[in-house]
């Protein structure tokens, strides 16, 4: 089943937390430079999936596969982000005491290793990337500001520029909009839009216009599996989809 | 010997003794030589004033006159020692003091005294006292007594302790000392063995059986001895979940480190001692019962403190788990000294009631009542607990505030009142550990510092916020650390497990027993 | 970025602090005689150490009344080391350097006085020790008032041999240096009166150990080989509350296996419920409940002067006592208060003791000391049932231990000497 | 934190320790500007926790790790230092056995253990100095932090640490003698202990080392892997899903803390004279957490300065009030925590800097 152009593939992953199913049997394929929305009413195993792509929830059974052949399964947080997968969470934790500037730079794709960082001193390519991201989620003018004092819309985004730095291959994105403004919004999912070109992203969204500005490929999640997958008008065409939200 | 040889001695020439107007009572005034050959004369001249004048000796009731006249204090009076008739000393009167020599002689003669007794308990005692100092010259006592005697508990004791003075002598018939030996074998515990290994130098045949009875012995108390240590890892176990059932509602529950627990258990152990005091001053009648009355009051006592501590300090510093335990060090620093000012340096002197001393004995195996009653207490400690958290609405309540605050504090549940009440139940709790401590163990201002850690230990290694978890791990950790002193030493052992518990620890973070879920896994 | 004023401050502040702990009390006043009391009254040895710095103010407040020492007044210099053994050193360098005391009366435990023993040889100060202790030192500047282990242990075992017939011995201890040595001392003791290996068991448990289940048992079980068994309990403080608590609920009586302890004073029995002890029985140089006049003028002054007419009295007091008289006559005989010349004045000086009799300060820098066997009371006092009929010379290096047996201590001039090998005919190192 | 708060601090330090020794050398006994040996003593000492706080401060104020048994690494440090002063004794001790300390002769040692050997030579000691509290806290934090036990569990295993090493070595069979520790040490690289002039040395390497010790820590927390260690420090997790591994921060941090730790442990002891179990206390380290509290978390010259004034408090208290001491100790822990979340130096600082080190540490999942 595994495509040349297959990304990530959750093949029947199940969690259960003390008997409950977080995730149950959760099968999910996601093409190359795809961008895909994830919805689901609350407790439907939204986040419990970004936990188990990023390595931080290990489940009972079933594999994640990244590109060719990588069981993500058996790798931990770091490992995985150092493939290239950045995840960004729902409520934005940036590194409060330290500066714009510098969550971008511990943000940059480049050696970890403490051994490295212990000397490391900041290059000038370093410095012309920090800038150029820095532009892109409009935040120059603070980039010496600490990144506690900045606004709650402004963290979102230099959330979004620390996963820009990283370099991934596949952004998970839980929540981007919550709490913004609607123009806010609006300069977000153009933001996505344009991430999107180069990379792929996984976006978990409550937000049904914002899901429906991004005008891409839905999953509804719902007990911890895939209920309904399509564009946004058959999803929300689909009566079950309609019942788990609306009925009950 | 040289007492067996006096005995012999006097059991010859008793008659003559008695005749001869040598006074033993008047012999109680001298010096301990002089007491212990009058109690041994007295015990067998058939006086009638034997009995309660060696009884009064053993109560410290017998007081001597400058004049060296002996009286016995009865209440207030004063009792003429030979006569039993009222009289008034002329001078102060001392205790005549007694030595373990003297001691154990009143024991063998309040045995041989009080054989005959009509009440089956004290002729039991007699014969077990009879046992515990064998005696030859006891021997014709013994054989009357045997012969009249139809309790068969009695009996039994009085056979052993017949053959145990059949053993004492030099001069019994082998076939006696044989079957001496047999019925002591059948007594198979500690005190026969060591009546049989003293045989070691008898004849062949005698030393023959004796040694194969000792090692009889020996080989059943080894079996006993596997029951015995889990009696012992059970009762560390329960002493363990006592100091740590409180801490597994404030940090398992709560998640509040509470380095002033140590401090609630200490102030618990006060509270035993204050009413202690207190009922020995007023209520003398409830002597024994001081330990229960301390129980409620001791919660009462460090359950308000607990709850002023939350109030004032605690719910300061929710979420902040790391400057909680650096305030509640201070505290406990506070606490010690003020109970040092308060109380003094010193430790305090609190005594066991009656029915709390001793032992029984089952098989080969020794259970001392206090720590029977501890058991039992924690059993009951922490089936209270479980009952409160499951069955009422205030452990409803906590178990709410607990998993969600907000929805909690939504839901109209005064979410402070609800803190500081669990915060105080598991104080509560820890003071009424210290009434079972004080039985045990100092109380002294340092009496929580003991604990602490080992409180921790058990209740990270059982599983935060699983009671269940808290008990298995107390019981394992009592069990194991028995098991590992015989072997390793008390140090060594001690650091082994908690060498153990570290390594645990970091396998299994979240102890025996985790709970799972995303919201622990913070 | 911090502000530097505030940092300043705080700088400031603390520079004047040390400023004013290192400006010595040189306006303080010379016409009194200092003298140092070095006890610890708070930490964990409080319990003990805090009644030692009352008796000695109360000594010292008496020798004022009498009219004081060479025409002055004594002044106590009190200080607190909080049972912290470095803390120990410096304050004993704080009362010698900085108040310059003419004689330091202090520590209780061993471990206290080993910090402190450098500084007052460096310093050339006066130490009075007042504790029964191990043994295996003596130091020109030290005065040792408490026993050594022939004063109090070998009599003890001397007692339970001849007149309990013990042959079975279990010698129980805290782990540390004191235990360790006198039961060293102690085995090889018992093997010389012809105890085999088989009837010694040794045993040591941790400070403060408070589950003797186990040791117990083991106890009970050793006592039932067909001996008359007792144990020798070396045991620390606060460990014996317990231990005896285990011991009478496990049956075990005075009359059957009788505990001779050589830490257990007046002072811990206040703590316990003495009744199912009775017949136990402990080994010092005093009790509280000798009755001679000399002993309960002495009660009677302590009762008055803390006021409290409970408070007990205990062997390390009665040292200090004679400690303090010695130290009294010796500057009186010598004159002066310096260190050297008391020194050398202090050996021979005979004062009364207060169990009837007189100690006498040895060329060893020990005292002599009649040695005392009592038996637990249910009042919490101890009855004396035997004592050595004369008193005692300690034997500071024990003839029992491999390494001490050649060794004497001898200040006398011209010997001079702590650690004297009688073999090789050389002083060993420690002399000054 | 700031390079010129570090300065200054670098200069009191050195400054004092120097002005201190010059004095204590050059004036008479009689100068009022005299300062007495004992004086000198002290202060060493002060200097000494100074290095255990900064050593705390570095793994608390900056990885976020609350070490309750730092104290061990300053005494097993101390103890290596001990072993070899021990070993320097020779022939002077009291029974003149070349090879065994006193302690081991009377109880009937008859060789030196294993353990003891080397320690003759300074190099080696020193080398051990550093070696032993390092290897403890590498295998210690390799398996703490690899299996991800951190905040309070972290605290507690670290004080059942410290707690299992006081029992050790409390045991006489252990060869570190006992309860009673190592004492009666003579001469240390063959210069006497005893001299005005050693005491001002040693004064003198405390505050060079204590100075080398904050520049090493300064460098450490203001460099990249600074930033990283903080960001650890605030969201553990985050740092994970950015590439980073905690654990090896955490484990570097905590091992340089113990080496540091360690080497105020060994200038400690030939200051004090005397090194036993009770430094092993839990109650030690808990203290040295307090130092840097009221200093200031997170702020190295905080961890000096509370290390300091609390000690000028103890040694001052302990004289006059010694009742109070404890209540003074418990109120200070108390008010700290609750009114002073930045310490001392946090006082200067503009308010919302206090403010992030009050949040949880962890962020909400």
């Amino acid at each position: 089943m595994t495509t040349r152009d297959t990304l990530l593939y959750l093949d029947g992953v199940t969690v259960t937390f003390d008997g409950f199913r977080a995730l149950n049997a959760l099968s999910l394929v996601l093409e190359q430079g795809e961008m895909r929305a994830v919805i689901g009413p609350n407790g439907a195993g939204k986040t419990t999936m970004m936990d188990v792509i990023t390595g931080r929830t290990r489940p009972d059974t079933g594999r994640v596969v990244f590109g060719r052949d990588t069981d993500l399964t058996r790798l931990d947080e770091p490992a995985i982000a150092a493939l290239g997968i950045g995840r960004k969470f729902q409520k934005p934790t940036v590194f409060e005491p330290h500066t714009v500037w510098d969550n971008l730079l511990l943000a940059l794709a480049g050696d970890r290793r403490p051994r490295f960082t212990l000397w490391a001193r900041q290059s000038a390519e370093e410095r012309t990337r920090i800038e150029a991201i820095l532009a892109t989620i409009r935040l120059a003018d603070h980039a010496r500001r600490r990144a506690g004092d900045l606004s709650h819309g402004q963290k979102q985004w230099l959330e979004i520029g620390m996963l820009l730095a990283q370099e991934p291959q596949l952004l998970l994105v839980d929540e981007p909009v919550a709490g913004m403004t609607d123009a806010e919004t609006e300069q977000t999912a153009e933001l996505l839009r344009e991430i999107n070109r180069s990379r792929s992203v996984v976006v978990v969204e409550h937000d049904m216009a914002f899901v429906r500005a991004l005008g891409v490929r839905v999953t509804v999640l719902h007990e911890g599996a895939v209920l309904s997958e399509g564009s946004i008008d058959h999803v929300s065409a689909d009566p079950r989809v309609v019942e788990v939200y609306l009925g009950r | 010997m040289t007492l067996l040889r006096v005995l012999l001695l006097l059991l010859v020439l008793s008659p003559f003794v008695a005749r001869a107007g040598d006074d033993p009572i008047a012999d109680l005034a001298g010096n301990y030589d002089d007491i212990r050959h009058a109690v041994d004369a007295l015990s067998v001249s058939g006086n009638a004033r034997a009995e309660p004048v060696i009884a009064a000796l053993q109560n410290g009731a017998l007081m001597v006159a400058a004049d060296r006249s002996l009286w016995i204090r009865e209440g207030d009076a004063m009792l003429d020692a030979r006569s039993g008739a009222p009289g008034s000393p002329n001078g102060p009167l001392k205790p005549v003091r007694l030595n373990n020599a003297v001691r154990r002689a009143i024991e063998a003669a309040m045995g041989n005294l009080t054989l005959f007794s009509a009440d089956p308990a004290r002729r039991l005692k007699a014969a077990q006292a009879l046992f515990a100092q064998p005696d030859p010259a006891a021997l014709p006592t013994l054989d009357r007594a045997l012969a009249k005697e139809s309790v068969a508990g009695v009996r039994r004791l009085l056979q052993q302790a017949q053959a145990a003075a059949v053993l004492a002598g030099a001069d019994a018939p082998i076939p006696d000392r044989l079957a001496a030996i047999v019925v002591l074998r059948a007594r198979g515990d500690l005190a026969a063995s060591n009546l049989l290994a003293a045989l070691a130098g008898q004849p062949p045949e005698v030393a023959a059986a004796a040694a194969e009875g000792v090692a009889a012995i020996a080989r059943a108390q080894k079996i006993w001895a596997l029951a015995q240590g889990v009696f012992y890892g059970i009762s560390l176990g329960s002493v363990l979940l006592l100091a740590a059932s409180g801490l597994a509602i404030t940090f398992g529950v709560m998640g509040v480190i509470n380095m002033a627990h140590g401090e609630m258990v200490m102030l618990g152990a006060y509270t035993t001692f204050v009413v202690q005091q207190a009922v020995g001053a007023w209520l003398p009648g409830l002597a024994a019962a001081g330990v229960l009355i301390a129980i409620p009051l001791a919660f009462i006592v460090s359950g308000a403190v607990g709850i002023a501590i939350e109030r004032l300090l605690i719910s300061f510093l929710y979420g902040r788990p790391l400057e909680t335990l650096l305030a509640t060090w201070g505290l406990s620093l506070g606490l010690q000294q003020a109970v040092r000012s308060l109380f003094g340096a010193s430790n305090r002197d609190v005594s066991t009631p009656g029915w709390m001393s001793g032992a029984a004995q089952w098989g080969g195996v020794t259970i001392t009542f206090n720590r029977l009653y501890i058991i039992i207490f924690a059993a009951f400690v922490l089936a209270a607990l479980m009952a409160v958290l499951r069955a009422t609405p205030l452990g409803l309540q906590m178990r709410a505030v607990t998993q969600n605050r907000r929805m909690a504090a939504a839901m109209g549940i005064r979410t402070p009142w609800i803190d500081a009440l669990t915060f105080g139940l598991g104080s509560g709790v820890a003071g009424m550990a210290g009434v079972a401590l004080s039985q045990i163990d100092n109380v002294s201002p340092n009496l929580g510092q003991g604990y602490i850690i080992d409180s921790f230990m058990v209740v990270v290694f059982g599983g935060v916020g699983n009671l269940w978890g808290t008990l298995v791990s107390a019981l394992t950790l009592g069990i194991v650390n028995k098991f590992l002193e015989p072997v390793a030493g008390a140090v060594l052992g001690k650091i082994f497990v908690l060498v153990l518990l570290i390594l645990f620890i970091q396998r299994k973070p979240r102890g025996l027993f985790p709970l799972k879920g995303r919201a622990v896994e913070a | 970025m911090a502000s530097l004023r505030t940092w300043l401050r705080g700088a400031a502040l603390g520079a004047a602090a040390l400023a004013a702990l290192s400006l010595p009390g040189a306006a303080r006043a010379q016409d009194t005689i200092k003298v140092g009391i070095l006890h610890s009254l708070s930490g964990t040895m409080a319990i003990s150490e805090t009644t030692l710095k009352d008796v000695m103010l109360m000594l010292i407040d008496e020798q004022n009344r009498k009219g004081g020492l060479l025409g002055k007044k004594l002044e106590p210099v009190v200080v607190d080391p909080a049972s912290n053994w470095p803390l120990f050193a410096e304050k004993a360098r704080e009362l010698l350097s900085v108040d310059k005391v003419a004689a330091v009366f202090g520590c209780w435990t061993s471990v206290s006085r080993k910090s402190v023993l450098p500084v007052f040889e460096e310093l050339d100060g006066i130490l009075f020790y007042p504790v029964q202790y191990e043994g295996e030192e003596s130091s020109r500047n030290v005065f040792y008032t408490g026993a050594a282990p022939n004063q109090q242990a070998i009599p003890a075992v001397d007692y339970l041999m001849n007149e309990e017939g013990v042959k079975r011995w279990v010698l129980a201890g805290t782990d540390y240096v004191y235990p360790r040595t006198t039961n060293k001392i102690l085995e090889a003791y018992l093997k010389t009166k012809g105890v085999a290996d088989a009837d010694i068991m040794i045993n040591y448990t941790p400070f403060g150990h408070s589950d003797w289940q186990n040791i117990v048992a083991q106890i009970k079980k050793f006592g039932s080989a067909g001996k008359k068994t007792a144990v020798v309990s070396t045991i620390n403080g606060d460990a014996n509350v317990p231990f005896y608590k285990e011991l009478g609920n496990q049956g075990i009586k005075a009359t059957d296996i009788p505990v001779v302890a050589f830490s257990v004073g007046e002072e811990e029995l206040a703590g316990i419920d003495t009744k199912p002890l009775i017949g136990h029985l402990a080994a010092w140089n005093y009790f509280e409940s000798v009755d001679v006049p000399s002993n309960k003028a002495f009660i009677d002054e302590w009762h008055g002067f803390t006021k409290k007419p409970n408070r007990t009295t205990n062997d390390p007091m009665e040292a200090h006592y004679i400690g303090f008289n010695m130290w009294v006559k010796a500057v009186e005989k010598a004159g002066t208060t310096q260190p050297d010349k008391v020194i050398d004045a202090m050996i021979g000086v005979t004062v009364p003791n207060l169990t009837g009799g007189y100690a006498a300060m040895m060329p060893n820098h020990h005292i002599t000391k009649p040695v005392l066997i009592g038996e637990v009371q249910g009042d919490g006092q101890f009855n004396v049932v035997w004592q050595t009929p004369g008193t005692v010379v300690a034997q500071e290096w024990s003839p029992y231990l491999e390494g001490s047996r050649d060794l004497i201590a001898d200040w006398r001039k011209p010997l001079s000497c702590g650690n004297f090998n009688v073999k090789t005919g050389k002083c060993g190192g420690a002399s000054k | 934190m700031s390079g010129r708060a570090t300065m200054v601090c670098l200069v009191l330090v050195l400054g004092g320790a120097a002005v201190m020794a010059a004095l204590n050398l050059a004036t008479p006994a009689a100068s009022a500007l005299h300062v007495p040996a004992y004086a000198v003593s002290l202060a060493g000492k002060y200097l000494c926790y100074a290095m255990l706080a900064v050593a705390v401060d570095l793994v608390w104020g900056f990885a976020g790790i609350l070490s309750l048994g730092h104290a061990a690494f300053f005494a097993l440090g101390g103890y290596a230092m001990g072993m070899y002063l021990m070993r320097q004794i020779g022939t002077r001790g009291v029974y003149g056995n070349a090879v065994l300390p006193d302690f081991m002769v009377f109880l009937n040692w008859k060789s030196l253990p294993w353990y003891w050997y080397g320690f003759d030579h300074p190099a080696f000691a020193v080398a051990m100095v550093l070696l032993v509290p390092g290897v403890l806290a590498l295998v210690f934090g390799w398996l703490a932090f690899r299996s991800r036990v951190g905040g309070v569990y972290l605290s507690i295993i670290t004080q059942a640490l410290t707690y299992a090493l006081l029992l050790a070595f409390f045991r006489n069979d252990m060869g570190f003698g006992g309860n009673n520790g190592l004492t009666d040490f003579k001469d240390m690289f063959s210069i006497p202990l005893h001299l005005d002039s050693t005491r001002d040395g040693l004064l003198l390497a405390t505050a060079v080392l204590l100075a080398a010790e904050l520049l090493v820590a300064r460098h450490v927390v203001t460099s990249r892997f600074g930033k990283v260690l903080i960001a650890v420090r605030d969201s553990e997790s985050r740092t994970r899903f950015l590439g980073y591994r905690p654990e090896s921060y955490k484990l570097f941090v905590f091992v340089l803390s113990a080496v540091m730790a360690g080497v105020g442990g060994a200038l400690y002891v030939p200051q004090v004279g005397i090194i036993n179990p009770g430094e092993f206390a839990p109650a030690n380290s808990i203290e040295a957490v307090i130092w840097v509290a009221v200093g200031g978390r997170g702020t190295l010259v905080g961890a000096v300065l509370g290390a300091v004034l609390v000690n000028l408090g103890k040694t001052f208290f302990t004289a006059t009030l010694p009742d109070l001491w404890l209540f003074a100790l418990g109120a200070l822990f108390i008010l700290v925590t609750l009114l002073l979340p930045g310490g001392l130096l946090g006082l200067g600082r503009r308010r919302p800097r206090a403010a992030p080190v009050t949040q949880a540490p962890e962020p909400a999942e």
